[in-house]
């Protein structure tokens, strides 16, 4: 316990991992789900953000500085394949 | 001529410190090619970005995100409880109606990311003459004070801001 | 933990191979997604002292340069090559599928009518 | 610096700051998985792109500061990067969700453009300032 | 003159013939003339040293390395065939000057025939018994093409078929016969072959190449049960009739049997096989030959009595018969080339060689009739002709025969039977022909032929005659010459005499003789009261051809029967097939050796990884379980089965992979949707199952989901054998190791990339252009189905209330507009920022994650971004891109930096570091290796865009349709 | 003409990288060309082309001069850290090889079939950077990357003019392909983590110390492996697309194709010497009897297919099969006499069909007057009904057709000619190269006993069966053969002559001139491939030179500019 005191970072970050893998896995539920293709892309787009702050957490539980890029690109593009999906549901074509 | 050679000056700034953030280094050689970067990319990207930015009262900018950062803390509050205790749930989920009188794209586009990183609100639709928002609520009390909200602590700012 | 990526490398080679037996063009393009994923994951399982953890190949000043400190960077090479061309071949499996479906107007693999084919399963 | 070697607090800051993020995260993702509908359903990840990332974020700014190396402070990038990119999607998503809603004559509001202005096909190219 | 000269001088003049123009026939006939004239020469001045018991022996190496050298051998018997050959050769190409009609395109023809003449000659010289297969083959492929000749006609086109593909099928075998006697022998050379004598009729081999040889030689001499080809070949012009299938092709079969009768006969297996099939095709060429309407047919029988007869000489393994048979070969060919030729006459001047409407020519053609007789009366073996002897001669032979009682019985009776069919069809053809009231619906009014025409045919009856009066003096030598190699060696005792005194043959060739005029006297009784019809009493049911078109029509169906057992067209059976190989093909091995597992201890098990896979698995098995109807379902859970791959590259410190997969993976996800429009809807229309395709489906889905299973056990299986093991010692350190110093880049798997294995990195950009330029140039002669080609669902005949705001882009100049309005200031902004980040991205690669490739496609992702949600039109109109330009100069790009380093003496790739010292920059660091990766990142832009874009165009031509069906009012209202 | 092969000797080892980076630069440099410049893209290619065939025969030049291969460190970097290239006897007939028919090919297409689709001559480029790497690449997964880079050309190619035909084979092709890669980065990934390498030369060493206990997970990473590029050899039964797909392209790129399953043949050949040879320990000769068993069941599969062809092109694609089938099974025996053989055998057998695939598209044209698309339906057997019917009686002059013969027109004679010519190729029988490979391989099945009487080795029942098939299949496909000729050359007399443009006709000749060169070259030809096989018989020569080559020595700092090598 004193050792779980002293050090929390060794324990906190693998639980905040796991928390957040099992968020993860509850958004890949309501993907399952559905129960309209709407649900599945709101729950593709949530498990993107779960998945980047896995990403962070993952970093500073490893200590690495280069986990940085990869969270910072889905930051970024998370966003895309949402818009694609969402506008195929919308216009049946994701480019006009 | 300065529209030719430098057309988005905030954006050339931005990129700059985006530049020096990622590669956490303010050496000569970096700043320099940030510079460079800020300067160019705007410069080649210009012939997608068709709309001018204009941005005025800092002021009133600072004002506003003071006001977005209590808002979207509160809100987060109140979306967490009503996830955590879902009984203590006071009100209805529902649409609501804002006209607006703001026309600017960009200050709606700073209005949309306001309303969708407030938890609790989400953007629905917004009507084709832009005079017109509808918002998603989890939870509507009175349509008429969230309307009411909105117009005076976001809307008005922005027009200040960009119109 | 090797286990579990052996098991997730199964699952996703036999989720591939059944979707790779069916007889829709889309079932055929998702299957060789799902395999090749699985591939990657193979032939990054093929590393040096197996799988590293918080090793990347990337050097640091004054940490010895051998496999104890840093993971195999071969495999990493490799799969980052058969990433890209699996990509461009999905891609090029995509159109010709498109290709094949407006030209025989369906989407079976081997482009004949669905009423025709018993094996439409 | 390895992480074991922060001051205490600064360890509690972090581990605290993250299993919170964390927390977040997965409470968001419950409400995704247990609210009734859609339109309650889009407000949960919410929470996860603003509270649960801006935590999640500190932390990480703290880790690598107090490492002294790393990303430091470019890891706000992320956060405003998701604010930026989560109005786009939550968008086209809630358009997508009326749209679809409308055609299967659910309730929902309708649309609060005028429908004269649809009905006329190719609209006048609008010109913006 | 070298001897070889007798073999290449007639190609020469067979090359030298096909070149000529089409109506030169002098020329054709003058060159050919004269080739043949000079190579008879040149052969009979050899028969001095020939007759001394010499072996001419030229040897040319070859392909000394197949034990095929070219070794050209003449001894006795090869000179008389050669005699043969070249000089009916001689006579049928006079004869065929004046055959060939002057509209015939002759060059072919006389090509061909020289052609054959130096494969004839080929075959009889060689030394080499590789070598003697080879020319075989030649001369069944000109055969086949001088029967083809007139390949107009039906009969010829068969005929030529028919002879090649049952002497080509002999020459097969026979080929592998006398591969395995070289094999038995230690050599292919004839001589060494021949010396062998004896001593192989104990290999255990022997049997299985007697039967290849003979197989070979049988087939070529169309003796029983091969013979039906030869009718059929009289399809060809006559002088190749007479000179091929009389005179010496045919006779190649009985030549390899002489050829080899020191080596192979001898032996029961010998006696029966060929003494067998020899004294079947005389039988049943003479009963034949006596039913015969057509003069060529009648002819073409009596070849096969003829030649069945020498087969039976030379089966009955005694050495007089086998000079029996060197005699009936040389006088076979003398008469039955000259007959040949006069039924030519009366074919090419009467116009038909039907015998029923020839009749009486003795009259117009006095000359040719003359001729006719006596040739025909050789044929019946009639005393003073050369035939008389050599009949003589086998009927002393079947009566003197050593053998079991019966066979001692039977064989005389049979060969005095044969005599009597010989005399009898000789008859017809003379009698019929050439007697009797004179024809008058003859198609033309026959007159002597030409002067140099009948020259060939007296030259040939005169040696008929002289044979036939002074054997001894005419032939013996030559015999004697002929016959001793064939016996090997020792000569036995033999008289050429015309009278022996009464003895057991004379009485028979008496009775042959007056049976054989009873036999026609009656046969013509019967066709003059019509009891006979066209066709052969009884035989005619056993037809050969019959038999082998059949056969061979059976062939064609088994196979194709056998090709649609054998192989599919349906793809998933092709899977199928290849899962299973693949699975047998991996799992043998370990089921063979077996099964181990290693030692290695595990990595701790993280619990939140597990979940992460549990969450993997379960998305990999839910795309595949919704992938048959719902699409988007299955495509939004292969990205979260992607989103796991990558962060599983991320955990096993792999950050490049991260990088690349999750960009990968977004462009995939915008990839497959673009390509969703296009495919068609959940199909409704199903027919229902019935129960018994519900069975089979069931049947089906168990047996690939048990593939499947094994697929992936057998894949987890490897993958954890593999983890599970010590590994052994790797190149890896040295990457760590040189990485730096010597690569210039910390990020290893980057230096790797562009240095280590920059080849690598090379080809496959040169992949990823090839696929968008392929796709590209797919798509342009795209043609969606006629129902994806109308506008999506979505945006067809809906209420207003559901369009309102949506709206195209192609129909705004501002596509700023809309629902669209605010993504697309947002979308706008990231733009830059996005490219600022490839900037960085792809700055950093040498010593961070990151490089060319992905930051190609972070930026391609957000162009693309663009393009969503402007639209094509628009982005096209506000930044032309020439994605095709982006990729050949990527390309280029590579390439020059990869030459680079030959200009300064370095190998291809070979990265060079630069860095200079600058006032206030400081110290400034390049390496070649960044204008590779330069080269990288233009060609995944290009190629990305190319493919993406190509898709997408593809929507603006079904709204340029849309808009086209629009004008035309004939959209239906529905 | 020796001074130019000197000279460019001179430029080895560079000159090894001439066919491949050649036509890529061409092929990029055409992508800069506008579409509208036809004309400069086809003069580019072809002049690229010349070049490439010269330097290929330079490069054949060379290795037949000396005893060890070239080897090229490319990133000059040692074996086995970088990636080699090798220019061995076999690769560089291969490459002769390959560019001979590619040369010829586009010759052809020049006629009329670039214009059907857009980029083909940039694909065309390509295909041939894909096959000479993969001819010269020392590294497997190098090998992997060519194979790609000459796959997704050939997709490109095969599916040049679109059409539902071309589309539906192409979808196919392509699946089966994509399934075959991954088998192939499986078996390379495995091979890897068993032996800490992916050189070709350091695998054959390393394969003979891989530990007993890994020695199952090797065979099966080999098998596996092996499973992929017998996909690509189209072994029985997995080479159910290649008739199909090969078929559908347009008749320069089935020429080139004719070359691909060659590719699959070349490889196993390569590797399973190297890594499986007699030397290899444990596993030497590991699989020597399946490939043996696979490739005599495919030859039988492809004589059955040839028999059972109506379309000339479904006779080129089977004998493309019966041709791959017979090296692989050849290859199974692991005899360097028959290796000699086989050698020989491969190009003869290769141009052959490519020149069938030529041909077949004059043929058709010429049948269809050039205009309708050809009568598609396979399922018909239109043989059976007038050329094979059974007929009861014979007689020779019933239909009193004139016994005058027809003048050939010139175009149609040189067309039959060059179709007899790929008879007597594929059946294998004399005086061509086809007969000189067969009888090779014959030779070396049944080798000469030294004495009489000495005490004999009976050969085996595999090697009766081979040797029976090699003839059997010969028959077979003679008889398809001769049925296909006289259906296409004799029996229709009706038709005008064919129009064969200049450069088609160029293409065939130069085909078939090659063929005869070929049989008149047989015995260097021969000398050559027999040095070849015991080459790869012997492989360590192979081994030492690619692992004893050196990289170029760093000068170190030199003035300013400091140089890494």
């Amino acid at each position: 316990m004193t050792a779980a005191l002293s050090a929390p970072l060794t324990w906190a970050l693998p639980a905040a991992i796991l928390l957040l893998a099992l968020a993860m896995v509850l958004t890949l539920l309501r993907m399952l789900h559905g129960p309209t293709a709407q649900d599945r892309v709101l729950a593709l787009d949530c498990m993107y953000l779960n998945g980047m702050l896995l990403v962070l957490v993952l970093a500073m539980h490893y200590a690495s500085e280069v986990y940085f890029e990869t969270a910072l690109l889905i930051a970024l593009f998370s966003c895309v394949g949402t818009t694609a999906m969402a506008k195929f549901l919308l216009r049946g074509e994701v480019i006009e | 001529m300065r529209q030719r050679f430098l057309p988005a000056p905030l954006l050339s700034l931005a990129l700059f410190g985006l530049w020096l953030l990622l590669n956490h280094s303010t050496s000569v050689g970096h700043i320099t090619l940030g510079a460079l970067l800020g300067w160019a990319i705007p410069l080649l990207t210009r012939g997608l970005r068709p709309l001018p930015v204009r941005v005025r009262r800092p002021g009133t900018i600072l004002r506003l995100a003071l006001q977005v950062v209590y808002d979207t803390s509160m809100s987060n509050f109140h979306v967490v409880r009503f996830l955590l205790f879902p009984r203590y749930r006071r009100h209805p989920a529902d649409f609501v109606l804002i006209p607006l009188d703001l026309r600017d794209p960009n200050g709606l586009a700073v209005l949309a990311m306001i309303v969708c990183i407030t938890p609790g609100t989400a953007w629905a639709e917004i009507s084709r003459d832009r005079s017109m928002l509808m918002l998603h609520l989890l939870e509507v009390d009175d349509a008429a004070k969230i309307a009411a909200h909105v117009k005076s602590a976001y809307e008005r700012p922005l027009m200040e801001i960009f119109e | 933990m090797e286990t579990v990526l052996a098991l997730a490398i199964g699952v996703l080679a036999g989720s591939g191979v059944w979707l790779l037996l069916r007889p829709r063009t889309f079932q055929l393009i998702i299957g060789l997604c799902l395999l090749s994923y699985a591939v990657n994951l193979f032939i990054f399982s093929m590393g040096r002292k197996g799988l590293a953890i918080a090793k990347e190949p990337v050097l640091h000043l004054g940490v010895p340069e051998n496999l104890s400190n840093y993971a195999d960077p071969l495999p990493q090479a490799l799969v980052l090559t058969a990433i890209v061309i699996g990509f461009a071949m999905t891609a090029l499996f995509l159109v010709v599928l498109l290709a094949s479906r407006g030209m025989a107007g369906t989407d079976h693999v081997d482009g004949i009518k669905a009423q025709d084919a018993q094996e439409m399963l | 610096m390895s992480a074991t070697d922060f001051p205490l607090w600064l360890q509690w800051l972090i581990a605290i700051f993250a299993l919170l993020g964390a927390a977040v995260a997965l409470l968001g993702s419950w409400g995704l998985l247990r609210l009734k509908t859609y339109y309650e359903r889009v407000h949960a990840p919410a929470i996860i792109a603003t509270m649960g990332c801006w935590l999640i974020m500190w932390a990480s700014t703290a880790f690598y500061l107090a490492s002294d190396t790393g990303p430091t402070f470019a890891t706000l990038l992320i956060a405003v990067f998701v604010a930026v990119t989560v109005p786009i999607s939550t968008i086209f998503l809630m358009r997508a969700a009326l749209f679809r809603d409308r055609r299967a004559h659910r309730a929902v509001p309708p649309s609060i453009s005028s429908t004269s202005l649809a009905r006329t096909p190719p609209p006048p190219p609008a010109k913006l300032s | 003159m070298p001897l070889i000269l007798l073999i290449i001088l007639p190609f020469v003049g067979s090359l030298l013939a096909a070149v000529l123009p089409a109506n030169a026939r002098n020329t054709e006939s003058t060159l050919a003339g004269i080739i043949s004239l000079v190579c008879t020469v040149q052969a009979a001045l050899l028969f001095p040293e020939i007759a001394n018991g010499q072996v001419l022996r030229q040897e040319i190496a070859w392909l000394p390395s197949l034990g095929l050298d070219f070794v050209v051998r003449m001894d006795g018997f090869a000179w008389m065939f050669s005699m043969l050959v070249l000089g009916i050769g001689t006579l049928v190409v006079l004869y065929a000057r004046y055959y060939m009609s002057p509209a015939d395109p002759v060059p072919r023809f006389f090509s061909f025939l020289l052609a054959f003449m130096g494969a004839m000659m080929g075959v009889v010289l060689s030394g080499n018994v590789l070598q003697l297969a080879f020319f075989w083959e030649l001369t069944s492929i000109f055969s086949f093409l001088l029967i083809g000749y007139w390949h107009h006609r039906q009969d010829a086109r068969r005929g030529a078929r028919m002879a090649l593909t049952v002497t080509g099928t002999g020459g097969l075998c026979l080929l592998a016969g006398l591969l395995m006697l070289g094999s038995m022998v230690g050599s292919y050379d004839l001589d060494a072959i021949l010396q062998a004598g004896a001593s192989i009729h104990q290999h255990p081999l022997y049997t299985p190449m007697l039967v290849l040889v003979l197989l070979g030689a049988l087939s070529k001499s169309a003796q029983f049960p091969f013979h039906f080809w030869l009718p059929h070949a009289m399809a060809a012009p006559t002088p190749v009739s007479s000179y091929l299938h009389s005179a010496t092709m045919v006779k190649a079969g009985v030549f390899l049997m002489a050829r080899l009768w020191p080596v192979l006969s001898g032996t029961d297996e010998w006696f029966w096989i060929v003494s067998s099939a020899g004294a079947a095709t005389l039988l049943l060429g003479g009963y034949v030959a006596l039913f015969q309407n057509d003069l060529k047919g009648l002819l073409a029988y009596s070849t096969l009595s003829h030649l069945g007869l020498i087969t039976l000489l030379l089966g009955l393994n005694s050495p007089l018969a086998a000079v029996a048979a060197v005699f009936h070969i040389i006088n076979h060919a003398t008469f039955k080339a000259s007959l040949f030729m006069a039924a030519g006459i009366v074919d090419h001047e009467s116009g038909t060689r039907d015998i029923q409407r020839l009749s009486g020519l003795r009259r117009m053609m006095p000359m040719t009739s003359t001729l006719a007789c006596v040739a025909s009366a050789a044929m019946a073996g009639v005393p003073l002709l050369n035939g008389f002897l050599s009949k003589e001669m086998f009927f002393a032979e079947t009566v003197f025969l050593d053998a079991a009682p019966w066979v001692r019985i039977l064989l005389p009776l049979v060969a005095t039977l044969a005599g009597m069919f010989s005399v009898a069809y000789s008859l017809r053809f003379t009698v019929d022909v050439f007697f009797g009231p004179a024809a008058t619906d003859l198609p033309r009014k026959p007159h002597e032929p030409a002067h140099w025409m009948r020259v060939p045919v007296e030259l040939l009856v005169l040696i008929c005659l002289v044979v036939g009066i002074f054997p001894a003096l005419a032939v013996g030598d030559i015999l004697r010459a002929a016959a001793t190699p064939v016996v090997g060696g020792v000569l036995p005792e033999f008289s050429l005499a015309i009278w022996h005194g009464i003895n057991t043959p004379l009485i028979m060739s008496v009775i042959a003789l007056l049976g054989g005029i009873a036999l026609f006297g009656s046969l013509h009784w019967l066709r003059s009261r019509a009891v006979l019809g066209q066709r052969t009493p009884v035989l005619h049911r056993f037809s050969g051809k019959r038999a082998f078109e059949n056969l061979l029509a059976r062939l064609s169906w088994l196979a194709r029967a056998w090709r649609r057992g054998l192989t599919t067209q349906q793809l998933q059976w092709q899977m199928l097939w290849l899962l299973l190989l693949t699975l047998v093909a991996g799992a043998l091995p370990l089921l063979l050796r077996g099964m181990q597992l290693g030692q290695r201890n595990d990595l701790p098990l993280s619990p939140a990884f597990a979940a992460l896979w549990g969450l993997g698995a379960l998305c990999a098995l839910g795309a595949a379980w919704q992938a048959k109807y719902h699409r988007m379902a299955a495509l939004i859970m292969l990205g979260g089965a992607g989103l796991v791959t990558c962060i599983t590259f991320l955990w096993f410190s792999a950050p490049d992979l991260a990088l690349t997969q999750l960009v990968v993976e977004i462009v995939t996800t915008i990839l497959i949707l673009l390509g969703l429009r296009w495919l068609p809807r959940r199909d409704q229309t199903l027919a229902p199952l019935t129960a018994q395709t519900n069975y089979r489906a069931r049947v089906r889905r168990i047996r690939d989901f048990l593939i499947a299973v094994s697929a992936g056990l057998g894949c987890a299986w490897l993958a954890f054998a593999m983890m599970s093991r010590p590994f052994p010692e790797s190149t890896s350190t040295f990457f760590l190791e040189k990485a730096l110093p010597e690569g210039g880049g910390t990020n290893v798997v980057n230096v790797m990339l562009v240095d280590f294995r920059g080849f690598d990195t090379f080809g496959e950009i040169v992949v990823l252009g090839i696929v968008a330029l392929t796709i590209y140039a797919l798509l342009r002669r795209f043609r969606p189905a006629r129902e994806t080609m109308d506008l999506p669902e979505q945006q067809r005949f809906l209420a207003g209330d559901l369009q309102t705001d949506l709206l195209n882009p192609r129909n705004a100049q501002d596509t700023a507009i809309g629902y669209l309005m605010v993504p697309a200031v947002l979308v706008r902004l990231l733009l830059p920022f996005a490219t600022m980040v490839a900037v960085y991205i792809f700055l950093r690669g040498h010593n961070e994650p990151g490089g060319g490739f992905v930051a190609g496609l972070v930026f391609s992702v957000a162009l693309l971004l663009q393009y969503i949600v402007s639209g094509t039109q628009w982005v096209e109109a506000h930044l032309p891109l020439f994605p095709r330009r982006w990729i050949g100069v990527g390309l280029l790009l590579a390439v020059a930096t990869g030459l680079g380093s030959i200009a300064v003496g370095y190998p291809f790739l070979t990265s060079h570091s630069f860095h200079w010292t600058l006032p206030v920059l400081g110290e400034v660091h390049l390496a070649s290796a960044t204008f590779f990766d330069l080269g990288v990142f233009a060609l995944v832009v290009g190629a990305t865009l190319l493919i993406l874009t190509a898709l997408a165009h593809q929507s603006v031509r079904a709204h340029r349709y849309h808009s086209r069906l629009l004008e035309e009012s004939v959209l239906p209202k529905d | 003409m020796p001074d130019l092969w000197l000279w460019l000797g001179t430029w080895m080892p560079h000159l090894m990288l001439v066919p491949i980076l050649l036509p890529m630069t061409t092929g990029a440099l055409m992508l800069l060309l506008k579409e509208e410049h036809q004309r400069s893209k086809i003069m580019l290619s072809t002049l690229s082309l010349v070049l490439g065939l010269v330097v290929a025969i330079a490069l054949l030049h060379w290795s037949s001069q000396h005893p060890t291969p070239g080897v090229y460190l490319s990133g000059n970097w040692a074996a086995p850290f970088g990636i080699s290239l090798v220019l061995d006897r076999l690769s560089a007939l291969m490459l002769v090889l390959t560019y001979a028919i590619a040369l010829a090919a586009s010759v052809f297409a020049m006629a009329r079939w670039y214009k059907v689709g857009v980029h083909f001559y940039v694909l065309f480029q390509f295909q041939l950077m894909g096959l000479a790497g993969a001819f010269l690449t020392g590294d497997l997964f190098n090998l992997f990357v060519f194979f790609e880079i000459m796959l997704a050309a050939s997709y490109g190619l095969l599916l040049h003019g679109s059409g539902r035909l071309r589309v539906q084979a192409g979808l196919h092709y392509v699946a089966i392909n994509l399934v075959a890669s991954s088998l192939l980065l499986i078996g390379t990934s495995m091979l890897y983590g068993l032996t800490g390498t992916l050189n070709m030369a350091d695998l054959a060493q390393q394969i003979p110390l891989v530990v007993e206990a890994d020695r199952a997970l090797l065979h099966s990473a080999a098998a596996i492996l092996a499973t992929a590029f017998l996909i690509k050899a189209a072994v029985w039964p997995v080479n159910f697309w290649l008739v199909p797909g090969y078929s559908a392209a347009t008749a320069p790129v089935g020429a080139l194709f004719a070359l691909m399953t060659k590719v699959g043949v070349y490889t196993l050949l390569r590797l399973w010497t190297l890594m499986f040879s007699s030397s290899a320990g444990a596993s030497a000769l590991f699989g020597g009897q399946w490939l043996m068993v696979g490739g005599m069941v495919t030859m039988l599969v492809g004589a059955i297919g040839m028999l059972a062809a109506t379309r000339l092109t479904y006779l080129a694609g089977y004998a493309a099969i019966t041709s791959s089938g017979t090296l692989l099974a050849a290859t199974g025996f692991g005899e360097p006499a028959l290796l000699a053989g086989l050698l020989y055998y491969l190009p003869s057998s290769t141009l052959a069909v490519a020149i069938l695939f030529l041909l077949a598209d004059a043929i058709d044209r010429w049948r269809t007057h050039g205009t309708s698309q050809i009568d598609l339906d396979d399922e018909e057997a239109p043989f059976l009904s007038h050329e094979l019917l059974v007929t009861d009686h014979m007689n020779l002059d019933d239909e009193e057709q004139a016994l005058i013969g027809r003048p050939i027109p010139a175009a149609a004679a040189f067309l039959g000619l060059a179709f007899l010519l790929c008879t007597l190729v594929v059946a294998g029988l004399p005086p061509l190269s086809g007969f000189l490979g067969k009888l090779a391989m014959l030779t070396a099945l049944l080798p000469l006993t030294s004495a009489v009487g000495s005490p004999l080795l009976l050969p085996t029942a595999s090697t009766w069966i081979f040797f029976a098939l090699l003839i059997g299949s010969g028959l077979l496909a003679l008889i398809a053969l001769t049925r296909a000729g006289i259906r296409h050359f004799w029996a229709a007399h009706e038709r005008a002559a064919p129009e064969i443009r200049l450069t088609e006709g160029l293409a065939i000749a130069a085909l078939t001139a090659l063929v005869l060169a070929l049989t008149i070259h047989a015995p260097s030809a021969l000398h050559y491939t027999s040095s070849t096989a015991a080459d790869l018989h012997n492989p360590q020569g192979y081994i030492d030179a690619v692992l004893q080559a050196r990289p170029i020595p760093n000068p170190g700092a030199a003035g300013q500019e400091e140089e890494a090598p």
